[in-house]
């Protein structure tokens, strides 16, 4: 499971790093997206992987290692709502600039 | 009442909704769930979707119970035409004549068909009430007109506009 | 028991496979309409593996993961089609 | 400190009050003079002034002021001087001037110059030292309309400012060495300097600020510059006070950095440089100043020359010949512009014969014009004397030492030369060509002058009663004990220094008489002409520029791509390096077993990414696809691992991104012209492409890899146990994640509401003034095209199109809105307990509220749905903090959570939770930013057809 | 990961049999995305999933939850009913746009598509720029 | 509970802005002045609260008590809730935003806030996050406040629109998304291998990692190290910079001035924290790079600085010098350059603030900065372009002097020449470099020399581009100053004078500052120690 799941993020972070150093704001945008998944994954795995032990207690709460890690994913949720935004505001950031500069190069010239 | 309540189906079906979600019964959750049935039905009221007019219950269960069946053996039709190729298998658009105006049995019936494996709702011209289907499996034409206009249309008229 | 867990084991491998074919059409195409079916499709048996799931751990936590996906899932297919058809999603 | 006051007083004065300006210049020059003057029986007696205020006293550096012989000397100069330069240039300023600046700066100037002679701290003395450059900076840029002045300012101001510079790293060396910065603990440790092996660099240092504000060769050449200046601000800046600091900080340090080889080569052959070059110099000017400029130079070069020589009779020469040329230049520059002023020129080969006109100006000139040459009962007689005997004096036996004498003689020849030509050019020979006729100047423009000349000759002729005493307590001030028996008499028989000066004399004048007419012939002194310092600095500053321009280019870049590289390759390294310096290992954590499915989905994961990266170029839509494919993914990832809060909140983020991508992608050219033709890329874009697909690998190998290694070891005990052991107990919330974001944490959560508030904001304000690129104005092609078809249809009207497209969709999306509407609301509610809460339900509420949008367009949906975003954003705002605030007023810290549950009856337990308010502020900021971002981006399409009316018309269906 | 909830043998058979039951369904549906040629007839596939598929599954989970809770757990037939409500709605709007774009691909390049249309849909004329 | 009220005060740097902010988006834009009387308002107490907050500090300090104080938001203890902590050096940094906020929003009052709808509002969040980095101590935490004033910057700079700003805004979004992943990498790295984000907790712990996972930390201190970096502008990460400040707004540059050292801060307080002991293999990790990144920052800014042609993108290379001086001044890890390099990082922030306030005011007459815009919704942004005229500038006769001479007075200051601050800073960092007895290693000299050379490289080009604005020909007419804009001006001047007067006692800051940087044991002390609410008992 680690494995895989390292390997995973290996294959999302390298697209996402591809992507971002294109020239195109769409690919940089989704390249970001990209990348924001792979950290959110990452993040994630740095609790550790647990299958089957949602960090949802009882009445009585047990032994802390029954459940996964609940901080890491509280750092996710909030790193997804941030990222979010920041796809957000990229996006507009690209279509003014598009629509000031007429191309959508992120250098706001032609050319590869 | 009317303005508290202006679509008391709804209201009940977003109550149902919420004991469902909540899988409790129990009084506060059914308060909560008043509640909230309350917004959903404002905020329904607020897109001024038209009047949901009186339905009739019990046609909308024979017409579920109807269109279960049918899925079923769509299903099993459709994966058939999928796993065993069938050269001669037709595939095509059809055109059926639709009487129903009122939106909402369209929408229903656009469901229906949709939901069912093997037919397709394309498009409809509101102004002169044809429909456009396409069907996975095109036999007869006539049969596949019939189907929609007797079982489905007929009831659904019933239900919306009787 | 075992027989239990590995029907929901082969089921999940099988909606894997599921997914594998949606994903199919949404790398290969052809057109846009295909790559947007595929996601939908995807979407739908993710949908599914995730009730499986919920009945592979016995929990009914991950239901809402599903619910969502159900009630919300279309939303992305609603956009991307209408885009297709109109160029833009909101007019 | 009083000239700084005075300054400020100057300065605040109305620009026509020249009279008021001048009289507080001179008042406060005049009570400086009084007032310094008061203080020489003091000072008489032997003791040393000082006072001292803390200023940084942890650094070791006060001010302090102290007073002793060498700084009186100094300051009286300064004060007196200063006090006839006001007087003069009074008169000398025409109306039209701002004199109150002049003044100003002025004042400020001696301030500055003050300050830094009596300073008694090295600092202090670096930090008014650079005063005075930024104050004759201004002096010089006075008349800034005129450029050579702007120019000529800003090279004194570089050359001495960089000089200082060196110098307070000079003097913070010393300071280093001695342990202290203060005059008084410096002086006392001489040897300890000498010794120390930082010795050479701080020589070096000290030397270069001190050459470079006198003006030594090779930083000679922004003297002569400078003369752009008023006259006055020449007189008193470039010949009595300024450029002597550098004088003054070598004689101040004399005593603990002389006595070396290094300070005696360094200074003498230097000061013999400056000498010989500027007196040479000084011959081949045709413009008045400019000639007293070079004199300057030379006779700066005579101090340091004197300076460097070592002895302490020499040093004793050096203060007294700094006086001296103190005396006399001034009064020769004021002399020079009482010239200037009448004569209107200051070109030597147009002057001549103005003796006629203005005998008293002329007399004084040639009084000081011979004491600069060292005629014999004039002060510059007797200094003269001195060097040269101090020229001839043995002390090493090296070719300096020999050569000595040959050079300062020469350069002797020079001065008279220069100075005889000064004289006879202007004042003698035929009437001058001049439009007008010159006069006198005015009396009190004399007066400066004749005080400058008079003491010229008091010195010249009464040497011992006179400047003695002065000369002698200064000297003590440097010298201390060993301080040497001199005279100064007139008259010490017949020696070489006598016959030297004699014949210095007979062969200038002679000189003078032979080469006179092809003086006036030569434009730039030849050989050191050559050197032209000042192209020289401007050459260098230029190539530092264009320099700097070129590099600038090369080692920074404008264009976001290698920026992006760079980035990403420095933070591969920096994560890579500290793995070859330890090693890469794994932990011993046993994974957990390979689910089959997992692994399918991370290969449909892996596939999806991939494909998305090679698509993004040309298939936009697709790439959208398959990024929201993976999002779906990572999304089954967290429910498998579980985590079903973020699968919760990915799935809905996901579903808000594709829409905004989508909305985005309108506004974008539909599909991009190949730049390169199939396989006929260029080869460098290929290398391009082949290096970042390097990086790329190399980025996605490093993080799977250290991913791998962190996910092997055991967790370590996280703070996390607290969080689940007390999340039930004492936060009332099951669900650890949640009552993390909501009560643990919630403070991380306020700001990132607020970060997506703000964003909301500024997205908001960017597309308020968002114009869209030429061809996506129009709309899309297809709702061109429908449009126009149901334009030609018989039975159809615009639009039909679309609400036949949407009219089952719509019903169901109208349907689905109250559905979504409680599913949020059931979201919000059971976050505490189970996944969900605030930033779930809100999106999932937004969500609701774009589906609309989309099915029945903006105008419609907000025909019905008056929905005011920004006020529920503020609103959620204020409910999260003031939630927080609540507690405060309890005596809690802000955010601090509250929960009781009430027994109520029939409905049984509720838990009231203040967390559950604070979750409903993020709910409603969520559902407010969400909505502001899409609907604006949404809004974009309907502001569009306003342009159209202005726009081209457009084309007609038929030909689309 | 291969475990399963604790149920009594015959219900786990039962739960078994419906997921993968379900599972096969939607697999069906999904190669169908594979091995239908045109478009119009991909379409028709997924629906498998999203209808019995889901059914089964769904029933599945009812089964399961409702032995395993002791009592009726019938929570899990909202997603079949939102799942009926939504995915036709993806599809109807797919589906038409599918047809304005052939149209237009076609009437482009005026040679034959795989689908019959009537004729009086919109025209489409050479829009090959369009966002593929 | 009067008494109690002046511990929550460490809260109102945050609480604040962010209320007065989220209150004054209630308002409509017509309600402009209202905007403008809240926002000033909020800047004024905050910049009273900050001044408060640092009296405290050195009051307690100075008398021998601990300075630090922590406060535990949401009363959860220490390590597990989020702590503000509040020291010498985050109330240095509190005063220094404070000053800038208010002197900058002043500024923006006579003209900038109606470039653009939500100013205020922005502005103020910005001033938010900003207190919140400075002020919290938990480094994840640190990354929401890092977030914050990232958006409010993005907002802030787009404000007003134009091309160049969207130009800069694209490049400057896109790169610190990225290193906004940086940071979440590193920190997620840091918290795998310690499992803790307090950062007291982190140098509690840091020791005892074993030495298997040194080289996981590491990587992840080291990754979260180039984020700051690339905040703080070090070379190569830094080229975004001066042309990101020049395309914004002078008051929103103004106010960036700021920024970059927040970068700076991050990195002081996180890597003399957790890496400034001697203790464990982790100590004193890093900081050649620091020194060297550092000093190739300011080679790299002079070239700049005497390439560039305009005074907005001098301004902004300076700041890279500032930037690259404060890292080597770190990497230099001597406590003595330390109390100098916050003297400088104080110093310099303030000059090149004033700076670019000044700036639009010598070239402000040849452009136009409002462009007109269509509003979205209805009750958006009534037409406030045509109210600008009727708001008259009071126009003093010696505009220009005014402006000459602050101009000079920023030079002067930014280059570190007397008679300012910058000089005593300078002077200090030099005085702290050399402070290593007989052996001077030669990277203190190069640095020495680079300290010297790059103010030289500021003097050489503002007098350039100085002389040339101020004092060259010109037939354009004076322009108009209004007070708003020559009080803040001033203001900062002002400042910087008095630092300079009062160098004495404010060196005897910096260095405590310093002392408490290195003094890791009591900043642990005092947030691991602090005490939660008593009345806590009674909870459930």
């Amino acid at each position: 499971m680690e494995l895989v799941l390292a390997l995973g993020i290996g294959i999302l972070t390298s697209s996402g790093v591809w992507l971002i150093l294109r020239p195109r704001t769409f690919q940089v945008i989704l390249g970001l997206s990209l990348l924001s998944y792979a950290v959110n994954l990452f993040i994630y795995a740095i609790g550790r992987l647990k299958v089957d032990a949602p960090p949802i207690v009882g009445a009585v709460a047990g032994a802390a290692s029954q459940y996964d890690d609940p901080l890491p994913q509280a750092l996710v949720l909030t790193a997804i709502v941030i990222s979010f935004a920041m796809t957000a505001l990229l996006l507009v950031v690209l279509l003014a600039s598009r629509g000031i500069t007429g191309t959508d190069h992120v250098d706001g010239d032609d050319g590869e | 009442m009317i303005r508290l309540i202006p679509h008391p189906f709804l209201g009940l079906a977003l109550l149902a909704l919420w004991l469902l979600l909540t899988q409790s019964v129990s009084p506060g959750q059914i308060l909560l769930g008043a509640a909230a049935s309350l917004i959903g039905m404002q905020a329904y009221a607020a897109l001024d979707a038209g009047p949901s007019g009186r339905l009739r219950v019990r046609l909308i269960f024979k017409l579920a119970g109807l269109v279960a069946a049918d899925i079923a053996r769509s299903n099993l039709a459709v994966a058939a035409v999928i796993l065993f190729r069938q050269p001669d298998r037709v595939a095509g658009f059809i055109r059926v004549p639709i009487a129903l105006k009122n939106r909402q049995a369209l929408a229903m019936l656009a469901l229906i068909v949709t939901a069912t494996p093997g037919t397709l709702w394309v498009d409809f011209d509101r102004r002169n009430g044809t429909l456009l289907l396409h069907v996975l499996d095109l036999v007869d034409e006539e049969v596949w007109v019939r189907l929609i206009k007797d079982r489905y249309e007929a009831l659904l008229m019933e239900i919306f506009e009787a | 028991m075992l027989a239990l867990a590995l029907a929901i084991t082969g089921a999940q491998v099988m909606l894997g496979l599921a997914m594998m074919c949606a994903a199919y059409r949404m790398t290969a195409g052809p057109r846009a309409q295909d790559r947007v079916l595929g996601l939908d499709t995807f979407f739908t048996n993710s949908m599914l593996l995730l009730i499986t799931f919920g009945i592979q751990t016995g929990r009914t936590l991950y239901f809402e993961s599903a619910l969502t996906i159900a009630l919300l899932g279309f939303v992305g297919t609603v956009a991307l089609s209408k885009f297709l058809m109109r160029g833009e999603v909101i007019e | 400190m009083l000239p700084l006051m005075g300054s400020l007083a100057v300065a605040l004065l109305s620009t026509g009050a020249r009279n008021a300006a001048g009289l507080i210049a001179g008042a406060t020059a005049l009570a400086g003079t009084v007032l310094i003057g008061c203080l020489y029986p003091v000072l008489a007696g032997g003791r040393v002034l000082e006072s001292r205020i803390a200023w940084l006293p942890s650094l070791g550096v006060d001010l302090v002021l102290r007073l002793d012989g060498l700084s009186w000397l100094f300051a009286s100069l300064v004060l007196a001087i200063g006090f006839l330069v006001v007087i003069y240039a009074r008169y000398y300023m025409s109306s039209q001037d701002p004199v109150p600046r002049f003044f100003s700066f002025l004042l400020a100037f001696m301030g500055a110059m003050l300050g830094l002679v009596l300073s008694g701290n090295l600092v202090q003395l670096a930090f008014f030292w650079e005063l005075t450059s930024l104050t004759s900076f201004l002096l010089i840029g006075y008349w800034h309309q005129n450029e050579s002045a702007r120019t000529s300012a800003r090279m004194a101001l570089i050359v001495t400012a960089a000089g200082g510079l060196c110098l307070l790293l000079g003097v913070v060396l010393i300071g280093k060495i001695v342990g202290s910065y203060d005059l008084k603990d410096v002086l006392a440790s001489g040897d300890a300097i000498r010794q120390h092996p930082l010795y050479m660099p701080a020589l070096i240092l000290v030397l270069i600020g001190a050459f470079s504000k006198s003006a030594q060769f090779p930083f000679h050449f922004w003297l002569p510059h400078a003369m752009a200046a008023p006259t006055p601000v020449s007189a008193y800046l470039h010949s009595a006070t300024m450029v002597k600091a550098g004088i003054f900080v070598m004689i101040r340090l004399w005593p603990v950095l002389a006595g070396t080889d290094a300070w005696y080569y360094i200074v003498t052959s230097t000061g013999v440089a400056t000498l010989v070059v500027g007196a040479w110099a000084a011959i081949f000017q045709q413009d008045l100043k400019g000639l007293l400029a070079y004199s300057t130079i030379s006779h700066l070069g005579i101090i340091t020359l004197l300076l460097g020589i070592s002895s302490p009779l020499a040093a004793v020469a050096a203060i007294f010949h700094t006086l001296n040329h103190a005396f006399f230049k001034a009064s020769l520059f004021m002399a020079a512009g009482i010239i200037d002023h009448e004569a209107g020129t200051r070109d030597l080969r147009r002057l001549s014969g103005l003796y006629r006109f203005m005998p008293i100006t002329g007399t004084l000139a040639m009084v000081a014009a011979a004491a600069m040459a060292g005629v014999p009962l004039l002060n510059g007689f007797l200094s003269k004397e001195m060097l040269l005997a101090e020229a001839l004096e043995d002390y090493n036996d090296t070719w300096l030492d020999q050569a000595l004498p040959y050079l300062v003689s020469l350069a002797l020849v020079f001065s008279v030369l220069y100075s005889v030509r000064f004289i006879h050019q202007t004042f003698f020979g035929p009437r001058p060509e001049l439009g007008h006729t010159p006069h006198e100047a005015p009396h009190w423009m004399r007066v400066p002058i004749e005080v400058l000349v008079l003491a010229c000759l008091l010195i010249g002729i009464f040497p011992a009663i006179t400047i003695g005493p002065i000369l002698g307590l200064a000297a003590h001030a440097v010298l201390g004990d060993s301080t040497p028996a001199y005279s100064l008499a007139i008259w010490h028989g017949f020696s070489q220094p006598l016959f030297l000066s004699v014949v210095a004399l007979v062969l200038g004048a002679v000189g003078y008489v032979l080469f006179a007419g092809r003086l006036n012939a030569i434009s730039a002194p030849p050989l050191v002409g050559l050197l032209k310092g000042r192209r020289m600095f401007d050459a260098a500053l230029y190539f530092l520029v264009a320099g700097a321009r070129w590099l600038e280019t090369r080692t920074g870049t404008n264009r976001l791509q290698p920026q992006l590289r760079v980035l990403v390759m420095v933070a591969l390294l920096a994560g890579v390096l500290p793995f070859l310096h330890y090693g890469y290992s794994l932990g011993s954590r046993h994974g957990t077993v390979l689910d089959p499915g997992f692994g399918i989905l991370w290969v449909i994961g892996g596939v999806l990414a991939i494909a998305g990266a090679w698509q993004a170029k040309y298939q936009r839509l697709a790439a959208v696809v398959l990024v929201s494919g993976v999002g779906m993914v990572s999304c089954i990832t967290f429910v498998w691992l579980s985590a079903p809060d973020l699968a919760l909140t990915q799935l809905l983020v996901e579903t808000v991104t594709t829409v905004l991508l989508l909305l985005g992608l309108r506004w974008l050219p539909k599909r991009l012209p190949d730049v390169w033709p199939e396989r006929h890329t260029p080869a460098s874009v290929r290398v391009r492409r082949a290096r970042d697909l390097l990086i790329a690998i190399l980025a996605g190998g490093g993080m799977a890899l250290v991913s791998f290694a962190v996910m092997t070891r055991p967790l370590p005990d996280t703070i996390s146990r607290f969080f689940i052991e007390h999340s039930y107990a004492d936060a009332g919330g099951r669900n650890v994640v949640n009552v993390i974001l909501v009560d643990f944490r919630a403070f991380d959560t306020l700001g990132e509401i607020t970060v997506l508030a703000i964003v909301a904001i500024t997205v908001f304000s960017l597309l308020r003034r968002f114009r869209p690129a030429g061809e996506s104005v129009r709309g899309p092609l297809q709702q061109r095209r429908q449009d126009a078809f149901d334009e030609a249809g018989e039975d159809r009207e615009p639009g039909d199109t679309l609400s036949d497209y949407l009219l089952a969709p719509r019903v169901i999306i109208e349907w689905l809105f109250p559905v979504i509407i409680v599913f949020a609301l059931y979201l919000l509610i059971r976050g505490h307990d189970l996944p969900g809460g605030g930033f779930a339900a809100g999106v999932t509420m937004s969500i609701a509220l774009v589906l609309q949008y989309i099915a029945a367009g903006t105008r419609s949906a907000e025909s019905r749905l008056r929905v005011r975003p920004m006020n529920w954003m503020a609103g959620g705002l204020l409910a999260a903090a003031g939630t927080g605030t609540a507690a405060m007023l309890f005596g809690y810290p802000f955010l601090t959570s509250w929960f009781r549950y009430l027994d109520l009856p029939i409905i049984g337990k509720v838990p009231i939770a203040t967390a559950l308010l604070f979750d409903l502020g993020v709910f409603l900021l969520v559902v407010g930013a969400t909505a502001v971002i899409l609907i604006a981006i949404a809004h974009q399409s309907i502001r569009t057809p306003l342009r159209q009316k202005v726009a081209p018309v457009e084309p007609a269906p038929e030909q689309i | 990961m291969i475990q399963a909830p604790d149920l009594p043998l015959w219900w786990s058979l039962i739960v078994g049999l419906l997921v993968l039951a379900g599972a096969g369904m939607t697999l069906v549906g999904s190669v169908g995305l594979l091995r239908l040629h045109t478009f119009f007839d991909r379409v028709h596939a997924p629906t498998l999933g999203s209808s019995l598929g889901a059914v089964l599954i769904v029933l599945a989970s009812i089964v399961c939850f409702s032995v395993l809770r002791t009592r009726l757990s019938i929570h899990e037939v909202l997603i079949v009913l939102l799942i009926t409500c939504t995915t036709p709605v993806a599809f109807m709007l797919l589906a038409r746009s599918a047809l304005y774009r052939a149209r237009a691909e076609r009437s482009a390049k005026t040679s034959e598509t795989t689908d019959a249309e009537p004729s009086d849909l919109p025209p489409g004329s050479g829009d090959s720029d369009l966002a593929r | 509970m009067s008494g109690d009220w002046a511990r929550h005060l460490i809260i109102v740097p945050v609480l604040l802005p962010l209320v007065a902010g989220a209150a004054i988006l209630l308002l409509k834009e017509r309600h402009a002045l209202a905007k403008r009387v809240a926002a000033l308002g909020t800047a004024t107490v905050l910049l009273g609260v900050s001044i408060l907050l640092l009296v405290q500090v050195a009051s307690a300090g100075f008398a021998g008590h601990r300075a630090t104080t922590a406060y535990l938001v949401g009363d959860w203890p220490a390590p597990f809730g989020i702590v503000l902590v509040l020291d010498w050096l985050s109330a240095l940094m509190l005063a220094l935003t404070s000053t800038l906020g208010l002197t900058s929003l002043i500024y923006a009052t006579a003209r900038w806030d109606r470039a653009g709808p939500r100013f205020h509002s922005l502005f103020l969040f910005q001033l938010m996050g900003l207190n919140g980095a400075f002020l919290t101590g938990d480094l994840f935490n640190l990354f929401v406040f890092f977030e914050v004033l990232l958006a409010a910057s993005f907002g802030l700079l787009l404000h007003g629109s134009g091309k160049a700003r969207i130009k800069a805004a694209l490049h400057y979004v896109a790169i610190n998304v990225a290193t906004s992943l940086l940071f979440l990498i590193g920190a997620a790295l840091v918290y795998g291998v310690t499992g803790t984000l307090n950062m007291a907790d982190l140098t509690d712990r840091i020791p005892a990692a074993g030495a298997d996972d040194l080289a996981i930390l590491q990587s992840g201190m080291a990754v979260l190290g180039i984020a700051f970096l690339v905040k703080a502008g070090m070379y190569p990460l830094g080229f975004w910079l001066s042309r990101t400040y020049s395309a914004a707004a002078p008051p929103v540059a103004a106010l960036f001035a700021i920024l970059s050292k927040v970068g700076v801060y991050a990195l002081l307080r996180v890597y003399l924290l957790l890496f400034g002991g001697d203790d464990g293999g982790a100590a004193n990790f890093g900081e050649e790079w620091l020194l060297f990144g550092g000093m190739a920052t300011i080679v790299y800014g002079m070239i700049g600085v005497l390439a560039v042609r305009t005074l907005k993108r001098m301004a902004g290379y300076s700041l890279i010098i500032s930037a690259g001086t404060l890292l080597a001044a770190v990497g230099a890890g001597q406590g003595d350059v330390l109390a100098g390099a916050l003297f400088y990082l104080v110093s310099s922030t303030l000059g090149v603030s004033a700076f670019y306030l000044l700036i639009e005011l010598i070239e402000r007459r040849e452009y136009d900065p409002l462009i007109a815009g269509e509003p979205v919704f209805d009750d958006e942004y009534a037409g406030a372009p045509d109210e600008l005229e009727t708001e008259v500038g009071v126009v003093i006769p010696a505009t220009l002097a005014i402006i000459g001479g602050g101009f000079a007075f920023c030079a002067l200051l930014i280059a570190g020449l007397p008679p300012l601050s910058g000089f005593i800073s300078k002077f200090a960092m030099i005085d702290g470099l050399l402070n290593l007895g007989q052996t001077v290693p030669p990277t203190s000299w190069l640095l020495i020399a680079l300290i010297i050379g790059s103010g030289l490289a500021i003097l050489v080009a503002t007098s350039r581009a100085g002389i040339d604005l101020i004092w060259g020909p010109s037939d354009m007419p004076t322009p108009a100053l209004r007070v708003s804009e020559a009080v803040p001006v001033g203001l900062l001047l002002a400042v910087c004078l008095g630092l300079m007067v009062f160098a004495g006692p404010v060196m005897r800051y910096m260095e405590r500052t310093g002392q408490s940087l290195a003094d890791r044991k009591g900043y642990v002390e005092a947030v691991l120690r602090v005490s939660r609410t008593q009345a806590r008992a009674d909870r459930p």
